[in-house]
């Protein structure tokens, strides 16, 4: 198997959670194309780390569980500002949050 | 080997259908099924890769846990039912326009870095010697070992994200 | 005592900063406990400073004494280096001598917004930074140090100054650093090319030589806009005026005595012995600047209906005699820049003490409106006189050896520089004597003489009191004891003078 | 007393110091100690006076022009001790100047200097050096100021400052005794300034009237203007003579020709400059007359015996460096005694027309002064300095009688408020014509002698343009000086308050004046020459400048001009007011009237073109010249530079140069502005941009690198 299919299906996830990061309304839906992003990167962490051997798959291994970790906690704070938003505001439009505006 | 490749064809399609459809889709929670489709083909792509206890993690932590929390969190924020008009803000043309022009680069840069480098071959290996290799108890021996310090600062990570979205949603 | 020669600099410069972080902690309301404690941390530091003045082997003032040499940031080959030789010398005690002074005429003086535990600490702060430059022996801890300087006068200005304090303090600062960031660079350039090595003793011996003309140039370049901005020069003093008018008393004393010879003080240790060449280039366009500055700074202060206005027009006039002298490149000049440095100090400062007292009893500086100070308080108004008479230059008083050296000076500057252009500079600079005497004059008759206009004619206006007196007399008596025995400091500047010029060989 | 001279200007520094603090708390207010102190300096001054006068005649010079004289001194071969004359052997040395040569045994200077400081490998020194003419000035000043002193005690009783003003002529003392002893130019400059200042705080002493302070800042800042060019000079000389300021080193370094001509040049004409200013010479005169402003013992001191002088002081002192620089010797024309003859006519025309008596007195000083600076110009510099000496007298005399009348009559004015006052103050009236005469210089008394040897000098030394002018001089000042008289004592009382003598404070001054006034000319009287004996001394033997002792035909001469003057201006008084003048019954004015007569149709085109001119259209012409062109000029400059400073502070400093600050910060704050509407505050704007961004980089990285 070329190391490239699972690095070019990485890019392809990666690029289609850019997307839903950048065009989803909802802040629950961003969330979730967060995810994507990191389901991406995890793929290119144990591909790349099996490409170089036993030891180098391990590493990857072990860096994807970390990812997983991380983004465990990051959906849980990340949703916990969802329910907060949604507590003020009633609705999770992503378009109304602005108030940093310069 | 051509199993492998099918295998993983098929997988690869099923993955980033779903992903389309997870950003694509106007239904909120049929978004998050997407979502477990993905990781589901995901989890399975890892088996491939031998990294048995990854995709049992990733079944385990990401559908079960994570999938689960965001069930929770459409449920608490309550959208309407069924489906929803206007999920895209306005600037999805130029999203996808952004995301199409990463992923051209991305695969440009990728071919011409790994053009046809083959992933090493691990028939030959017998089944014990390839869980001691990479199997999950290297994988255990790795996190005690070199990677302790790491280990122990994701877990106090863990626990403040943990008090944080306490503090963060509690009721006043 | 040997421990304490070498703790000497170190105490002198970081005393006043404990005290100040010490202050922190003491709740604002008692103001006494602040008062005592900034009169504390200042006497302390002066009795130091008496110490090092009682230590100083005044045989060898050229060599750097109380050296101090401790590894500070190794990555960059920056070491903590202190010492103190004739030229610092006098200028650290000025420095003490005045911040001994200004806390003690603050006692009852605390300007609006009445804060006197942050306005102590800043002072205190101030007074570190000060007396950091002076001994700072190595680019960066100078530089740390004339940075230091720079936020406690922004804040004074900031919070306590008049009207446009905040336009004026903003220009200040903005001004300032625009010139620091360009002495970073040479002094960057420096260390590169110079050999790796920010110690400015170093540099002194190797940086002549190994550094190529051009370059010598722009890095002087660099260094003349960051030290002739703080003089302030010519073409970059603007804010000087908005400053002065804006700060309180205490900060234009301190602005005034202190600050102003940060830059003068940076050309003398410096730009000149490491770039000997580049200063012989230099020269004339310093002392060309130095005497347009002398006087544009008449003119300007023939235009002043402020009487803080005028005196800050005075002090560009004043600095540009130094800058004339630091132009020649020859003993004399540097001896009198210095000397002048100190008498500048001493009488500007105290013409800003007096400048105060009279806003304070009658709220307005504009001369127009004042007058007859001489009859309701006769004490301040001849004092008044008297550093009218000391700024002007007037022979028996300090101000007279600040310019009459540079003039003689000027008349035959170091070889290699056009004999003619620095006589005309000459004529030029005595002819702003006489413009001195003319705006200083004026203002003296408008504020002093004559009668108090019906406005104030029956107000109750205080003559001195303690505060005042306190801190003016000795630096009164500073100013004429100076004047009859210059030998009192030129003793002490002569030999480092010698030293800093060794690399021209220029006798002049 | 020679050796530790400093003591003298230290007295009064310190009675200065104690009048300041406990002048206030004493029963005489510090005029007490004021008097003391002078008093005491006066009596050292005298000792010094002795001491110097029978100081064995040991150095001698060679006599001769700076040129051949090898400069280092002769080493002293036992000349006697005391006679001068006989044991002198005559050497030939061949002097262009066709003065006899022969070698002059002097007294020699005495010197005694402390280092002051050291800059460099230059050592300054400070101190004393007492020579003939330091003497005299000591005596002249210490006496005067004396007087003054007494004199002031009475005259300023119930001022409201009389402490302060004790204090500020003790200061005064000082600063002239500094300059008179002091050894090197830069310490001179102490007192020449420290007088300047004096000046200014005495001139403006009642400074509640604005035209008093404004007369004071006048003052200050014209000497202040000379000062520059003293300054230069000062400097100029400390290089040219090798980095000395030493003024015996100066002078002997000019005349050896060690000091390039050019240097020396520039240095002569930047003192002269500086002499100008404070001596009140031509162009720079018109603050004299101003500063009458100040109270009258103030100009009797300053502004006619001592500071003034100060000037010719400094040029006799530095005659090397003047007589080397204008050549002096050579005869013809040159700057001093081209500016000395100008000052002289042209004060003596203006005082015609002054009614204020000080005003009157202020131009007669300025032209005595005119004569002493022309007569050091044409070389005359015993001359110039027996001139200072008598005239310090006789003008301090006329001022202080002036003073004496107008505290009768409360008034300066003499058209207005006096006239007749022989009758009610006898003492002052005969005190004032003995002054008045002795400035016009009749034969028993002072100025007498003393302006007949600058004739002579004018003649011998090769400038009969300068003796003409002189003479000139001499006939206008006897002039104005009976029309002074004449409308103060003689003719009727025309104030309205009631005058009386003045008490005795005031009167004694005036009579001890006027006793000096009489017998100082004597001091150089044909056979005794005892003032030029004192005098004597290096630098103008060795430029080989002439003394001429007293010759008859020139006396005669001046004499008769005087006597003619006095007449004439009777004669005119008499002429226009017929009525009064012959109701006036004076046995003067009659002896004058009949020697007139006879020779008046001889002389009536004379008086008609000059005396009529003179004191018609020039003198107003000059007046309004002086006033319009000279006052005009310097106010101008004063405006011009206020205009020129408003413009250059209103269009360079705040247009260009703020204008440039404030732009930079109204740029960057316009600049920030349209980076602000990108903030608009949507988070995922900003992820897409920072995408986009991140893909182009890529992009790039790979493109290029």
């Amino acid at each position: 198997m070329l190391v490239n299919q699972f690095l070019v299906l990485g890019a392809v996830l990666f690029s289609i959670g850019v997307y839903g990061v950048l065009a989803r309304r909802n802040g629950v839906l961003v969330l979730m194309s967060i995810e994507l992003i990191l389901n991406a990167v995890n793929i290119n962490l144990v591909a790349l780390g099996a490409l170089q051997g036993a030891s180098g798959a391990v590493t990857g291994q072990v860096f994807a569980l970390f990812v997983i970790t991380i983004a465990a906690a990051e959906v849980g704070v990340g949703l916990a500002i969802v329910l907060l938003i949604y507590r003020n505001r009633a609705s999770v439009d992503l378009d109304e949050v602005d108030l940093m505006k310069g | 080997m051509a199993a492998q490749n099918l295998v993983f064809a098929v997988l690869a399609v099923v993955a980033v259908l779903a992903a389309l459809r997870v950003v694509t889709t106007r239904n909120v929670v049929h978004a998050a099924l997407y979502l477990v489709a993905v990781l589901g083909s995901v989890g399975a792509l890892y088996v491939l890769l031998a990294a048995e206890f990854l995709a049992a993690v990733q079944v385990l932590i990401y559908i079960g846990a994570i999938v689960v929390l965001f069930l929770f969190g459409i449920m608490l924020t309550r959208p309407t039912l069924g489906r929803e008009s206007g999920l895209d803000n306005d600037q999805r043309w130029l999203a996808g326009i952004t995301g199409l022009f990463l992923f051209g680069v991305l695969s440009y840069v990728l071919v011409e870095a790994f053009g046809d480098e083959r992933l090493p071959r691990l028939e030959g290996l017998d089944r014990e010697a390839l869980t001691a290799e990479r199997g999950t108890g290297a994988v255990g021996d790795a996190i005690f070992s070199t990677y302790l310090v790491p280990f122990e600062v994701v877990s106090v990570l863990l626990l403040a994200a943990l008090v944080g979205a306490i503090v963060l949603a509690r009721r006043e | 005592m040997e421990s304490l020669d070498d703790s000497a600099l170190s105490l002198a410069v970081f005393v006043p900063l404990v005290v100040a972080a010490a202050m922190l902690l003491v709740p604002r309301e008692n103001e006494t406990a602040h008062k005592l404690m900034a009169l504390g941390a200042t006497l302390a530091t002066f009795a130091v400073g008496m110490l090092i003045l009682a230590r100083f082997d005044y045989g060898a003032s050229d060599q750097l004494q109380f050296r101090v040499d401790a590894p500070w940031i190794d990555v960059i080959n920056s070491r903590y280096l202190l010492g103190v030789d004739g030229i610092s010398l006098p200028l650290l005690v000025l420095s003490m001598f005045v911040c001994v002074l200004v806390v003690v005429y603050s006692w009852n003086h605390f300007p609006e917004p009445h804060n006197p535990k942050a306005f102590l600490i800043l002072i205190l702060v101030l007074e570190t930074g000060m007396n950091g430059t002076f001994v700072a022996q190595d680019l960066i801890l100078f530089f740390v140090f004339f940075e230091v300087v720079l936020l406690p006068m922004y804040f004074m200005i900031g919070v306590w100054g008049g009207e446009q304090r905040q336009y004026a303090a903003i220009k200040f600062f903005l001004f300032t650093l625009f010139g620091s960031a360009l002495m970073i660079l040479s002094f960057l350039a420096l260390y590169f090319s110079g050999g790796q090595t920010f110690s400015i003793q170093e540099l002194v011996a190797v940086a002549a030589d190994n550094i190529p003309r051009s370059t010598q140039l722009i890095i002087f370049g660099g260094l003349f806009m960051g030290f002739a901005i703080k003089v302030p020069m010519f073409p970059f003093h603007t804010w000087l005026p908005d400053a002065h008018t804006q700060a309180p008393t205490q900060g234009s004393v301190i602005l005034a005595a202190i600050l102003l010879k940060l830059g003068t003080y940076g050309f003398i240790r410096i730009a000149i012995p490491i770039l000997p060449e580049a200063a012989m280039a230099w020269a004339p366009v310093i002392g060309g600047l130095a005497v347009v500055g002398i006087i544009y700074g008449a003119l300007g202060c023939l235009a002043q209906s402020d009487m803080k206005r005028l005196i800050a027009f005075s002090s560009v006039a004043h600095m540009g005699f130094v800058m004339l002298g630091i132009a020649t490149l020859t003993d004399f000049g540097i001896n009198a820049a210095v000397f002048g440095m100190v008498a500048h100090g001493l009488i500007t400062g105290m013409l800003f003490f007096v400048a105060g007292s009279v806003k304070d009893r009658f709220h307005t500086l504009e001369l127009s409106r004042l007058g007859g100070l001489l009859l309701q308080a006769p004490r301040m108004g001849w004092i008044l006189g008297f550093c009218a008479m000391a700024s002007l230059g007037l022979p028996g008083l300090a101000g007279f050896w600040g310019e009459f050296p540079a003039i003689l000076a000027a008349y035959s500057p170091a070889e290699g520089l056009s004999e003619a252009l620095f006589r005309t500079y000459m004529v030029i600079a005595a002819l702003g004597t006489v413009l001195a005497a003319g705006y200083l004059l004026w203002m003296l008759q408008r504020a002093a003489f004559g009668t108090p206009k019906p406005e104030f004619a029956e107000a109750p206006i205080a003559d001195m009191h303690w505060p005042e007196y306190v801190a003016w007399v000795p630096m009164l008596v500073l100013i004429l004891v100076l004047g009859i025995f210059p030998g009192l400091l030129f003793g002490l500047t002569d030999g480092a003078v010698g030293n800093a010029l060794s690399s021209f060989g220029a006798g002049g | 007393m020679l050796e530790n001279a400093w003591v003298i200007p230290t007295l009064t520094f310190v009675s200065f110091w104690l009048i300041l603090f406990f002048g206030k708390r004493l029963p005489g207010h510090g005029a007490e100690i004021g008097i003391g102190a002078l008093g005491l300096a006066f009596v050292l001054s005298c000792v010094a006076v002795v001491q110097w006068v029978d100081r064995p005649a040991t150095e001698v010079v060679p006599h001769g022009t700076s040129e051949e004289v090898h400069g280092e001194e002769e080493e002293e071969h036992g000349a006697a001790g005391g006679q001068r004359g006989e044991d002198r052997q005559v050497v030939a040395t061949a002097v262009e100047t066709g003065g006899h040569g022969e070698e002059t045994p002097i007294r020699s200077a005495v010197e005694r200097n402390v280092t002051w400081f050291t800059i460099g490998d230059v050592e300054v020194t400070a101190g004393t050096a007492v020579d003939g003419l330091t003497v005299v000035m000591l005596f002249t000043v210490t006496l005067i100021s004396l007087l003054v002193h007494v004199f002031s005690t009475n005259y300023m009783h119930g001022d409201v400052r009389f402490t302060y003003f004790f204090a500020a002529l003790s200061l005064f003392t000082t600063g002239m005794l500094l300059l008179v002893v002091s050894s090197s130019t830069l310490q001179a400059l102490f007192g020449w300034e420290l007088m300047g200042l004096c000046s200014f705080m005495l001139i403006g002493h009642w400074w509640e009237k604005a035209e008093n302070s404004n007369a004071a800042m006048k003052a200050f800042l014209t000497t202040r203007t000379g000062d520059v060019g003293l300054l230069v000079g000062i400097v100029t000389l400390f290089f040219a003579a090798g980095q000395t300021f030493d003024i015996a080193l100066i002078n002997e370094r000019a005349l050896t020709g060690a000091i390039g001509h050019t240097a020396l040049v520039v240095g002569a004409v930047g003192l002269f400059i500086g002499v100008i200013g404070k001596s009140a010479q031509f162009p720079l005169h018109t603050w004299l007359p101003d500063a009458m402003a100040g109270p009258t013992p103030v100009s009797a001191l300053i502004h006619a015996a001592t500071m003034v002088v100060a000037g010719v002081y400094l040029v006799a002192r530095l005659y090397g460096v003047f007589w080397e620089a204008f050549d002096i010797g050579a005869g013809g024309v040159n700057p001093i005694a081209v500016v000395g003859g100008i000052t002289v006519l042209i004060a003596a025309a203006l005082a015609f027309v002054q009614d204020d008596i000080k005003k009157v007195l202020a131009y007669s000083t300025v032209s005595q002064l005119g004569y002493m600076v022309m007569a050091l110009g044409v070389g005359a510099w015993t001359a110039g300095i027996f001139h200072l000496f008598t005239h310090a007298f006789f003008k301090g005399l006329l001022f202080l009688g002036a003073g004496s009348v107008s505290h009768a009559v409360h008034s300066f004015d003499m058209k207005a408020d006096m006239g007749g006052l022989r009758k009610y103050m006898p003492t002052t009236f005969v005190t004032f014509l003995i002054g008045s005469v002795a400035l016009a210089g009749l034969f028993p008394l002072a100025g007498f002698w003393s302006k007949d040897e600058i004739l002579v000098g004018a003649a011998e030394n090769g400038y009969p343009v300068f003796e003409l002018v002189g003479i000139v001089g001499a006939f206008l000042t006897a002039a104005y000086m009976t029309r002074c008289v004449y409308l103060t004592f003689f003719g009727e009382y025309r104030g309205h308050a009631h005058p009386h003598e003045s008490p005795r404070p005031i009167t004694i001054p005036l009579m001890v004046l006027a006793v000096f006034s009489v017998g100082a000319g004597l001091l150089n009287a044909p056979g005794v020459e005892k003032f030029f004996e004192i005098t004597e001394n290096r630098v103008f033997l060795l430029a080989g400048v002439e003394h001429h002792s007293f010759e008859v035909f020139p006396a005669v001469v001046s004499t008769v001009v005087v006597l003619a003057a006095i007449a004439f201006a009777y004669l005119l008084f008499f002429e226009r007011r017929l009525p009064r003048g012959l109701t006036r019954r004076n046995a003067l004015a009659r002896s004058g009237y009949t020697l007139l007569t006879n020779k008046y149709y001889l002389d009536h085109l004379y008086t008609g073109v000059i005396v009529g001119s003179v004191k018609g259209a020039i003198a107003r012409a000059a007046y309004w010249f002086n006033q319009k062109v000279i006052d005009g000029v310097v106010n101008a400059v004063g405006i011009a530079a206020r205009r020129s400073g408003d413009w250059t502070y209103r269009h360079i400093d705040q247009a260009v140069v703020d204008g440039a600050v404030n732009g930079a910060g109204f740029g960057a704050e316009g600049f920030g502005g349209i980076l602000r509407t990108i903030q608009t505050g949507r988070v995922q704007q900003y992820a897409a941009l920072l995408f986009g961004a991140a893909t182009v980089l890529a992009l790039g990285l790979i493109i290029f690198v």
